[in-house]
């Protein structure tokens, strides 16, 4: 038996690691890999609390969460590409065009 | 009650807004919409003598009453009516519009549309500000009037217009929020906006949170974006601005009904709704408007400008009528209502015969002039007449009402009375100053040699504000007579304020 | 287990009644995308754009037959909601995207850019917005969100050659998703909480904790989480850095509909997490993010330059005072939020389509400059522009003006009336006056610069797209009563 | 039941004058212009004739209540008028000394641009004079008293082209404003205390209360504060520097409003409030001693100036002092006795001396005068007897009007006499200086290059005024353009009024020979029921007999105190003292011209502090004027408007946008940043919720 | 007890993967780091009961996802992180919120979560009980989804499909 506040926790690191990321990388591409990180550790969460609650619902969220992510690991590569079409650099530190 | 008695005010209100949009349709052909602007004006002039004509002075309370549900909730009723105050404002604006209309005949020849549709819109938002007995609909009004003027001042202004144009609205708009503060905190207590209402409420006390603080801060709201109007001291300083860079029909409306607003608001609603709050904190509002009758007037006679020094002497002018509103006094309150009415007159004729000259020599500058009375003895004429009215000679409009208000301030606090009279001292310096360094002496400028005297459209603009500045010194009586009882149902409260004082 | 115990098998024709409007929006969704390929490319800007505006308007008919109250109630097994709020709101998303549609006709043929897809994605984006606004399950909630969301990313890098459209759509992108994963969170520990994801369940399980004392402290991180999420999405501070940045970068129809549909969409379920499941702590915290949005939106957008970025920290502002309403009590909140939502639609897309149609090719006049003496060289249009300025500021006549004084006046009522914030509010209502009047001050009191910036005449579609959103914004300004009817409706229903 | 007497009309009837030259004088010929402004004046004249000749089966006090005027509350004011024995003495001089100047003014005037507007405002003057004077309420009152100012700022104005002229009508304007603050004060105080302004109210109202001896009430605040409104309008210390300055207007204009009618409406004020006066001894006695300073003064520097009008004017402040210290002593009826041979005396010097202008050609220095008195004979007759009326010397006008003040100075206060005395003998002496530097000796002009000048003028005159409209207002304003050269008599039309003004000097003074002079001061008689109707109500524990005015029946011309004997000696001694100021004249000015220009040198200080009028208008100018205008301009305009006001919005609009891009630079454009934001909020909220909800808990 | 093991050693993988994604300076590195998160999530997954939400995590996450990354990062031959000069407001105050963040929500999780233990497989999702789930109760979230995916293929085309002329200049308007 372990107590479910394991995962839990486990998930908020997770989570926490993917806030990290998206704050310390340059990389345009490694930035979303933190996103996917961070949905990650929710989907953690999510099978956790299923398991709490004995409610398949959160299972299924997983699911739905794991299709969205999925789609925007498309359209998001394909905005990344689009940038990098235009300004040839995935650093995001350069993309900065649009300020103040 | 006839349909026509019903619906008055609503038609007075909206028929200039009805002409601006028809205006909008017009052709640009600029005679056309001028002579409509002006038929518009007049016929709204025209209806608005209804309401004298058919006022009856011996009823108490609001006439012409129109209480029709605007919206249910929050619950806002589009409620008109008018009483002795309200009704000679209105008049005053009505009669006040068609003169814009043909003063600015010539001078405005640039996008002349927008401007007669912006005139058109001020001059209904204006009214109905006056009518309005709608909390709500009031400040709808009073915040309508913000953008048309604005934007006269903006588009059709001279020199820093665009700064003139943004402080006034600024600093107006900034201010009125405060109003719509209180006037929300009103609602939310009482599920009404309706003036009628709310003062009942407020008077009877069934207002449980109406205590403590609270009072004192919506009093506050009220009377700051009404201070900042009118304008008094030390809010003054956006009025000389948005007055010299103003066209001459903006300067007319401005300090001939604009600023009206602001002292008619104290009167409604500090007076009407807050009477404890108005007497306590009369003491310091009357020492600022103590300090702008002098001060303004002292600093109106520096002035290198002549609208400036206009616009200084109606910041003197207009702390006669604080005075006289915080005076709680009959005279006093006859005679801020009276001064209101002659000061739109006065000043109104005032700025037109700046425009007048600017339109000829396209500067106010004091010194660029000089000698005028050769070349344009009309003009001069006229120009002392106003003068005179507006420095309050006997038998001219501006000496009732400065004569009441003091006598009033006087009656309640000699040395207010004291203080405010030398403003019949410093009215004199400045304006005959003025008026000797423009009119007198040898034409200094030989351009000035060649001014030519007033035009017939300048001089029926004219002669109407002087007929009525003789009339309103002569007969006085036919404006008191139903201003008098209105005031009198202002001061109730303070009689019976003051008795359970005594009772007490 | 109980998830088995259904009534029904199947869905009901009722059921597809529910979500007719979305199904509308689906079907001539999937019907430009199947023309766009089999159609000269010319012709086809011009046809799928018709044939857009024929599904929104479709839709709309779709919304209105739904709202009889026979259709009233829930469907596809509690997932969707039909009632006045949800009306009201399909109703303001399909009209926003309707007028946007409108306005987007002459700004394809000029910025050059591929109808097909553009349209889809506008209609599919709202069947995501739609949906939002009538979802009683926070799994629809999500995956409405996401749909959304992604068309909006896709639709603000639209103009692919332009440099900075695909940074925003980067920018909006990455953040959208970062806040997406917040409030995903929100949703977990929510789900934790209370062990559903279904609006109305939550809040049964959240009513009977309040006695406990015991365990809602998951939904408070709960509800932080989600309106972190939320919060980015209608652009309230400290959420709203994005803003500025992916609004001047996007094209500006795309600016207009995305500014007003999705966050439409967002705070209808703002509006249901906040007064149906009744969040707990959620009026303070909207208070804070009421107050900064109000303040920063206005402070920042004073110096700007740039007319579609003042615009942007505008609707920051506007997010401001909408979640004034928020933080009132929900027998005027809603309703005043809800009136807010739809004149805040009306101006902010008519000013963002006068906005496009006068940036030109490649959006190349956007500053302040290039509108220096508008109002002589096209005084239409420059008055229509003013109007929704005006109605931006808050002046009478125009829907800003009603819906700001009615947020105002219902953050008043009540016990604890929020005299701080309504304070904080109309002070800022007159700071900002400030900003929009340099536009209109610009355009009017400034004589034109000798490089003439081209203004193109008004074509039909825009024309018409003005015409509608000047006329509800002067409706809204005028008679509100209909509409505040309406909207007073859902008190009930949402309370 | 007494007869309506229409008084209204009075003052009405100029008025229409007034208006119809005013709005068609411009299309008149000069002979239309003068038939209307005499035809309305002289109806007027006629109508006070009318009256006068019904007077004595009148009521008195006869009130006409036209109309309601104000209505504030109880408060109200009427359109009423008002006719005693004290309004009909006022009534007959002002529309019968203001008839002959009317008259006078068409012949002076001829030459003129403007002619009709002179007429026009002449008539309005004679509105507004009339107004006051027939006004049964103090407000009606204050209407006259304003109006008349504004007629006395436009006429004084009249030749507008030259700046000193146009200064001098604001000045005037300005200076008497100062006056009617008092004035209006004083109002305020009677309808705080009484509740109206109806003269009869407020007698009624005052006349139960004692004499204020202890301290000052409010009685005496009014009537200090009257006083002032008084001194503004007469020409008394402090306010008396408008009035020399006024002599820039027209020269009839001196004589009628600067001379006889509009300066002495402070006397007729202050005998219309006798009953106020009477019952505020300190406030009297304020006005004894202004009276007897101003007309000391006045005089003194009245010995050194050469201006011909600037003499007279004053002489005319220098007269109204001792009216004023008539009213100061309580001696009412002696005060307005002396109003009236004043202006009969002093709007003859004026005319004269409009006259010697006319001759001369606009020259008004006295020093190029001299030896007209053949040229102009007539004129210089006139002046002569005007002379000899001012100078207090036997049987003309002036010698009754001042011995009686005299003589009722003394009872009061021995010192105000001798005062008096002095001043007597320097009127006497400044007036024959006057007359002797003038008329007599060698003609010191430069005639040919006057003319010259003049001729040159009056061209430029004719073309200027030749278009019929007169827009040239005023050119040139004494240069007229005779078509013949030489110094040469006026005409008929002028001498005429200076001939029946010579007369008057002569017998108008017989109306109130004293009882010592085997008189029965009838006039004194006349007045009577005027001020005895409201003798105080004597405490006789209160009365002080040194301060407190003598009872009524001293004003009856039997003296009980002392006797007819001490009364002629006191005669005796002012008339000497007038022939002693005539053996001085005649001395410097016939015998030995070149004595003055010794004595000036020798007393080099106090001369030219005399002639420089002690610098009062430079003192005031430094003490009030200029520190004002700097003030206003440095520390108000430009320092707290623009300085403080403005600049703390200015600086709080450039703080808000200093702020502004404060706001803007969190957005760095760098998305790292910008979740870090996020990232910020987000916890800050997640902080809060669990602080919020732990304390729920 | 095997339980408690088992979550702790692909907990720590789990752990020890993301923040090796967040050492790596190279996108390919990071990747792979991320799919080595993604498969020891499987297995807690697994742990607790969810097979099929552990299958998809491997099949759908693990492989297509990360596959589609890795793609991206060789097409765009993205290579070592630049060591620009970042941002001050992420580092100073993004990460020590993020900290607090993580420590109060885990604080509360801690503590007030009441989840009480679970055994391994505590909620079997076996694929049939979740099918009937997701077509059934969760019908309409699972169709939307359809349109979810649709305007993915949209944009990924519209975005990434080559434009004729490719606008080099910085900034316009």
């Amino acid at each position: 038996m372990v107590p479910l506040s394991y995962y839990l926790v486990l998930s908020g690191i997770l989570f926490a690691c993917g806030v990290v990321g998206f704050l310390i990388k340059r990389n345009i591409i490694t930035i979303f890999m933190s996103i996917e990180l961070m949905l990650n550790g929710v989907n953690l969460s999510f099978v956790a609390f299923a398991a709490r609650w004995q409610q398949l619902s959160g299972q299924v969220f997983v699911f739905f969460v794991m299709v969205v992510a999925a789609a925007e690991a498309a359209v998001g590569l394909a905005i990344i590409i689009a940038l990098f079409r235009t300004r040839e650099t995935l650093n995001i530190d350069q993309v900065n065009l649009l300020k103040l | 009650m006839n349909w026509l008695d019903k619906n008055i005010l609503t038609l007075i209100t909206f028929a200039p807004a009805v002409g601006a949009v028809l205006l909008l349709f017009f052709p640009r052909r600029h005679r056309d919409i001028r002579v409509f602007a002006l038929v518009i004006s007049l016929l709204t002039f025209v209806l608005s003598l209804h309401l004298p004509a058919h006022f009856n002075r011996g009823l108490p309370g609001f006439q012409f009453d129109r209480d029709l549900p605007w919206i249910s909730s929050p619950n806002i009723h589009y409620h008109m009516g008018i009483d002795g105050i309200s009704m000679w404002l209105i008049v005053l604006t009505t009669f006040l519009a068609p003169l814009c209309v043909l003063i600015s005949w010539k001078s405005i020849d640039d996008r002349v549309k927008e401007f007669f549709i912006l005139l058109l819109i001020l001059e209904t938002s204006l009214i109905g500000v006056f009518v309005s007995l709608d909390l709500f609909l009031f400040y709808f009004f009073w915040e309508a009037t913000l953008i048309p003027m604005a934007l006269l001042i903006g588009i059709y202004g001279h020199g820093r217009k665009v700064y003139a144009a943004v402080k006034f609205f600024l600093y107006t708009m900034i201010a009125s929020v405060f109003m719509l503060a209180s006037i929300l905190w009103l609602y939310a207590k009482t599920g009404s906006f309706d003036f009628v209402t709310l003062q009942n409420a407020i008077h009877s006390g069934s207002i449980p949170e109406f205590s403590g603080t609270v009072p004192l801060l919506l009093f506050l709201g009220f009377f700051i974006a009404f201070a900042v109007k009118v304008p008094l001291f030390p809010f003054h300083t956006w009025l000389p601005d948005a007055h010299v860079e103003a066209p001459t029909a903006g300067s007319v409306l401005l300090a001939g009904v604009l600023l009206k607003m602001g002292t008619y608001g104290m009167l409604r609603f500090n007076l009407g709704l807050f009477p404890e709050q108005s007497r306590v904190n009369a003491s310091w509002i009357v020492v600022l408007a103590l300090i702008g009758i002098v001060y303004g007037a002292l600093v109106a006679m520096v002035q290198p400008n002549m609208k400036k020094l206009i616009a200084y002497s109606s910041i003197s002018h207009l702390g006669f009528v604080v005075l006289g509103i915080f005076s709680f006094t009959q005279a006093g309150l006859n005679g801020a209502m009276f001064i209101m009415l002659a000061h739109g007159i006065s000043t109104g004729g005032l700025f037109m015969l700046a425009g007048i000259l600017y339109e000829r020599r396209h500067t106010y500058e004091i010194s660029d002039f000089g000698g005028l009375a050769t070349p344009m003895p009309t003009y001069s004429t006229f120009f002392l007449f106003m003068v005179l009215a507006s420095l309050g000679l006997p038998l001219l409009n501006g000496f009732v009402g400065e004569f009441l208000v003091l006598s009033g301030a006087f009656q309640a606090k000699m040395w207010w009375g004291v203080v405010a009279a030398t403003g019949v001292i410093w009215s004199a310096c400045y304006l005959l100053w003025m008026y000797q360094r423009v009119i007198f002496g040898k034409v200094k400028h030989a351009e000035n040699n060649l001014l030519p005297d007033l035009l017939l459209r300048e001089r029926i603009a004219l002669w109407p504000t002087a007929i009525m500045a003789l009339a309103m010194g002569v007969a006085p009586l036919l404006w008191l007579n139903t201003i008098d009882p209105a005031v009198h149902n202002v001061l109730a409260p303070f009689t019976q304020l003051a008795s359970r004082m005594v009772g007490q | 287990m109980a998830i088995f115990q259904t009534t029904q098998t199947l869905p009901q024709s009722i059921d597809y009644i529910r979500i007719l409007p979305e199904i509308v929006l689906s079907i001539f969704g999937m019907i430009i995308m199947l023309l766009d390929p089999v159609m000269d490319e010319r012709r086809s800007q011009r046809t799928l754009g018709l044939i857009a505006l024929a599904g929104t308007i479709v839709a709309l008919a779709a919304t209105v037959y739904q709202a009889q109250v026979r259709f009233w109630g829930l469907g596809f097994f509690g997932m969707v909601k039909v009632d006045a709020f949800s009306v009201f709101f399909h109703f303001v998303v399909i009209s926003v995207t309707l007028l946007v549609i409108l306005s987007s006709y002459e700004y394809m043929e000029v910025q050059q850019i591929r109808a097909g897809e553009y349209y889809g994605l506008i209609l599919f984006g709202a069947v995501g917005m739609a949906l939002m606004s009538s979802a009683m399950e926070l799994v629809l909630i999500f995956i409405a969100l996401e749909i959304s969301s992604i068309s909006t990313y896709i639709l603000a890098g639209f103009r692919r050659r332009s440099a900075i459209s695909s940074e925003s759509s980067v920018k909006y992108f990455l953040l959208g998703s970062f806040a997406t994963a917040f409030f995903l969170y929100g949703v977990a520990l929510m789900f934790g909480a209370t062990g559903s994801t279904s609006i109305d369940r939550i809040s049964t399980v959240l009513a009977e904790y309040s006695g406990t004392g015991h365990g809602p402290l998951l939904a408070y991180l709960g509800v932080a989480l989600m309106f972190v999420g939320l919060g980015f999405k209608v652009a309230a501070a400290p959420f709203h850095v994005w803003t500025p940045d992916v609004y001047e970068g996007a094209p500006s129809p795309v600016v207009g509909f995305m500014s007003t549909a999705p966050k439409a969409a967002v705070f209808a379920v703002l509006l249901r997490i906040i007064f149906e499941i009744h969040a707990p702590g959620g009026p303070w915290l909207i208070w804070v993010a009421a107050a900064l949005s109000m303040t920063i939106g206005n402070l920042a957008a004073l110096v700007q330059n740039n007319v579609k970025r003042l615009l942007a920290y505008s609707s920051i502002a506007h997010a401001g005072y909408l979640l004034v309403a928020f933080a009132s009590l929900p027998k005027n909140g809603i309703p005043a939020a809800m009136f807010y939502t739809a004149s805040y639609a009306a101006m902010n897309v008519g000013a963002f389509a006068v906005i496009g149609h006068f940036a030109g090719a490649g959006e190349r006049f956007v500053t302040l400059e290039d509108y220096t003496g508008l109002g002589k060289r096209s005084p239409v249009l420059a008055a229509i522009l003013t109007i929704f300025l005006l109605s931006l500021i808050g002046i009478p006549i125009t829907g800003g003006f009603f819906a700001k004084f009615y947020v105002f006046s219902a953050a008043m009522q009540g016990s604890h009336p929020l005299v701080g914030l309504v304070i904080i509010g109309v002070i800022n209502s007159g700071v900002a006056a400030y900003y929009y009047l340099r536009v209109i001050v610009v355009m009017y009191m400034r004589e034109p610069r000798d490089e003439e910036v081209p203004v193109t005449p008004i074509s039909t579609g825009l024309g018409f797209a003005l015409g509608l959103s000047l006329a509800a914004t002067i409706f809204l300004g005028v008679y509100p009563n209909p509409v505040l009817k309406y909207a007073a409706l859902s008190v009930g229903l949402l309370h | 039941m007494t007869p309506n007497l229409h008084l209204w009309l009075i003052p009405i009837l100029p008025l229409i004058g007034a208006a119809i030259n005013g709005f068609f004088g411009r299309r008149f010929s000069r002979q239309a212009v003068a038939a209307v402004a005499l035809g309305f004046c002289g109806a007027a004249f006629a109508m006070a004739l009318w009256i006068a000749a019904q007077f004595s089966s009148l009521a008195l006090p006869h009130v006409e209540v036209l109309t309601s005027w104000l209505n504030s509350g109880n408060f109200s004011v009427d359109y009423s008028f008002a006719l005693d024995q004290l309004s009909l003495v006022m009534l007959l001089i002002v529309t019968g000394v203001g008839f002959l100047i009317h008259v006078y003014s068409v012949g002076y005037m001829w030459e003129e641009g403007g002619y009709y507007r002179f007429f026009s405002y002449l008539n309005l003057f004679m509105f507004f004079m009339l107004t006051l004077i027939l006004a049964s309420n103090y407000l009606l009152m204050f209407v006259g008293w304003e109006g008349v100012g504004l007629a006395s700022y436009l006429l004084i104005g009249f030749f507008f082209i030259r700046d000193s002229a146009a200064a001098a009508g604001k000045k005037a304007f300005i200076v008497n404003r100062i006056g009617d603050f008092g004035f209006l004060i004083a109002l305020f105080l009677m309808i705080k205390h009484f509740g109206s302004l109806d003269f009869q109210k407020v007698f009624d109202a005052v006349k139960p209360y004692s004499p204020e001896t202890a301290g000052v009430g409010f009685l005496t605040a009014i009537a200090l504060l009257l006083l002032l409104g008084a001194c503004g309008k007469s020409a008394q210390i402090p306010l008396y520097v408008w009035l020399p300055d006024a002599m820039e207007g027209p020269t009839p204009v001196s004589a009628l409003i600067h001379a006889a009618t509009m300066v002495t409406a402070g006397v007729y004020m202050i005998s219309r409030s006798h009953v106020i006066f009477e019952r505020a001894p300190s406030a009297l006695m304020v006005v004894a001693i202004i009276g007897t300073l101003t007309a000391f003064f006045a005089a003194t520097i009245g010995i050194a100036q050469t201006d011909i009008k600037k003499v007279l004017a004053y002489s005319t402040i220098s007269q109204l002092g001792y009216m004023f210290m008539a009213c100061g002593v309580a001696a009412f009826s002696a005060g307005i006795f002396h109003l009236m041979t004043h202006a009969f005396f002093k709007g003859l010097l004026f005319l004269a001396a409009g006259s010697v202008i006319h001759a001369v050609g606009g020259e008004q220095d006295m020093r190029r005068m001299g030896g007209l008195r053949k040229k102009i004979p007539w004129t210089f007759w006139t002046m002569t007897f005007a002379t000899i009326a001012i100078s207090g010397l036997p049987p003309f006008a002036g010698f009754f009007s001042k011995d009686e003040i005299l003589w009722r100075a003394y009872q009061a206060s021995w010192i105000y006499w001798l005062v008096g005395v002095i001043t007597a003998f320097l009127t006497s002496f400044y007036m024959f200086r006057l007359l002797f530097m003038t008329f007599f000796g060698e003609y010191r002009g430069d005639a040919e290059g006057v003319y010259g000048h003049d001729e040159h003028d009056g061209h430029a005159n004719h073309a200027g005024s030749d278009g019929h409209d007169s827009r040239a207002g005023a050119p040139a304003p004494h240069g007229h353009g005779h078509g013949h050269g030489g110094i040469h008599e006026s005409p008929a039309i002028m001498l005429v009024p200076l001939v029946i003004l010579a007369v008057l000097s002569l017998v108008g003074g017989w109306v109130g020979i004293p009882g010592s002079l085997g008189g029965g001061n009838h006039f004194d008689k006349f007045l009577g029921p005027v001020f005895r109707s409201s003798t105080p109500a004597v405490n006789p524990e209160h009365a002080q007999p040194g301060e407190t005015a003598p009872p009524e029946q001293t004003t009856e011309g039997s003296e009980p105190k002392t006797g007819h004997s001490t009364e002629i000696i006191f005669t005796g001694i002012s008339v000497g003292a007038g022939l002693l100021g005539l053996f001085l004249a005649w001395l410097l000015y016939i015998h030995s011209p070149e004595l003055p220009d010794r004595i000036a040198g020798s007393m080099h200080g106090l001369y030219s502090a005399v002639a420089h009028k002690y610098w009062i208008d430079e003192l005031y100018a430094w003490l009030f004027v200029k520190p004002l205008i700097a003030i206003s301009g440095v520390v108000f305009w430009r320092g707290i408007d623009q300085g403080t006001i403005d600049a703390a919005l200015n600086g709080s609009a450039d703080g808000a946008r200093d702020l502004s891009d404060e706001v803007r630079h969190m957005q760095s454009g760098n998305l790292r940043s910008y979740a870090g934001w996020i990232a910020v909020g987000a916890a800050a909220m997640i902080a809060y919720m669990v602080w919020m909800g732990l304390r729920t808990q | 007890m095997l339980h408690l093991i088992l979550f702790s050693v692909f907990g720590a993988i789990c752990v020890a993967g993301a923040v090796n994604l967040l050492l790596q300076s190279h996108p390919i590195n990071s990747a792979l780091s991320l799919v080595v998160v993604m498969g020891s999530l499987a297995v807690e997954f697994l742990l607790l009961g969810a097979e099929f939400v552990a299958a998809i995590q491997v099949i759908v996450y693990a492989g297509a996802v990360m596959v589609l990354f890795v793609f991206v990062i060789m097409l765009l031959n993205a290579g070592v992180e630049e060591r620009t000069s970042g941002s001050r407001v992420a580092w100073l105050l993004g990460i020590p919120a993020v900290l607090a963040g993580m420590v109060i929500v885990c604080w509360a999780l801690v503590t007030h979560s009441n989840a009480g233990s679970a055994a391994i497989g505590a909620l079997p999702g076996h694929p049939a009980d979740i099918a009937q789930l997701l077509f059934h109760q969760f019908l309409l979230p699972f169709e939307v989804t359809s349109i979810l995916v649709l305007i993915a293929i949209m944009g990924a085309v519209v975005l990434a499909a080559r434009s004729q002329t490719v606008e080099r200049s910085k900034r316009e308007g």
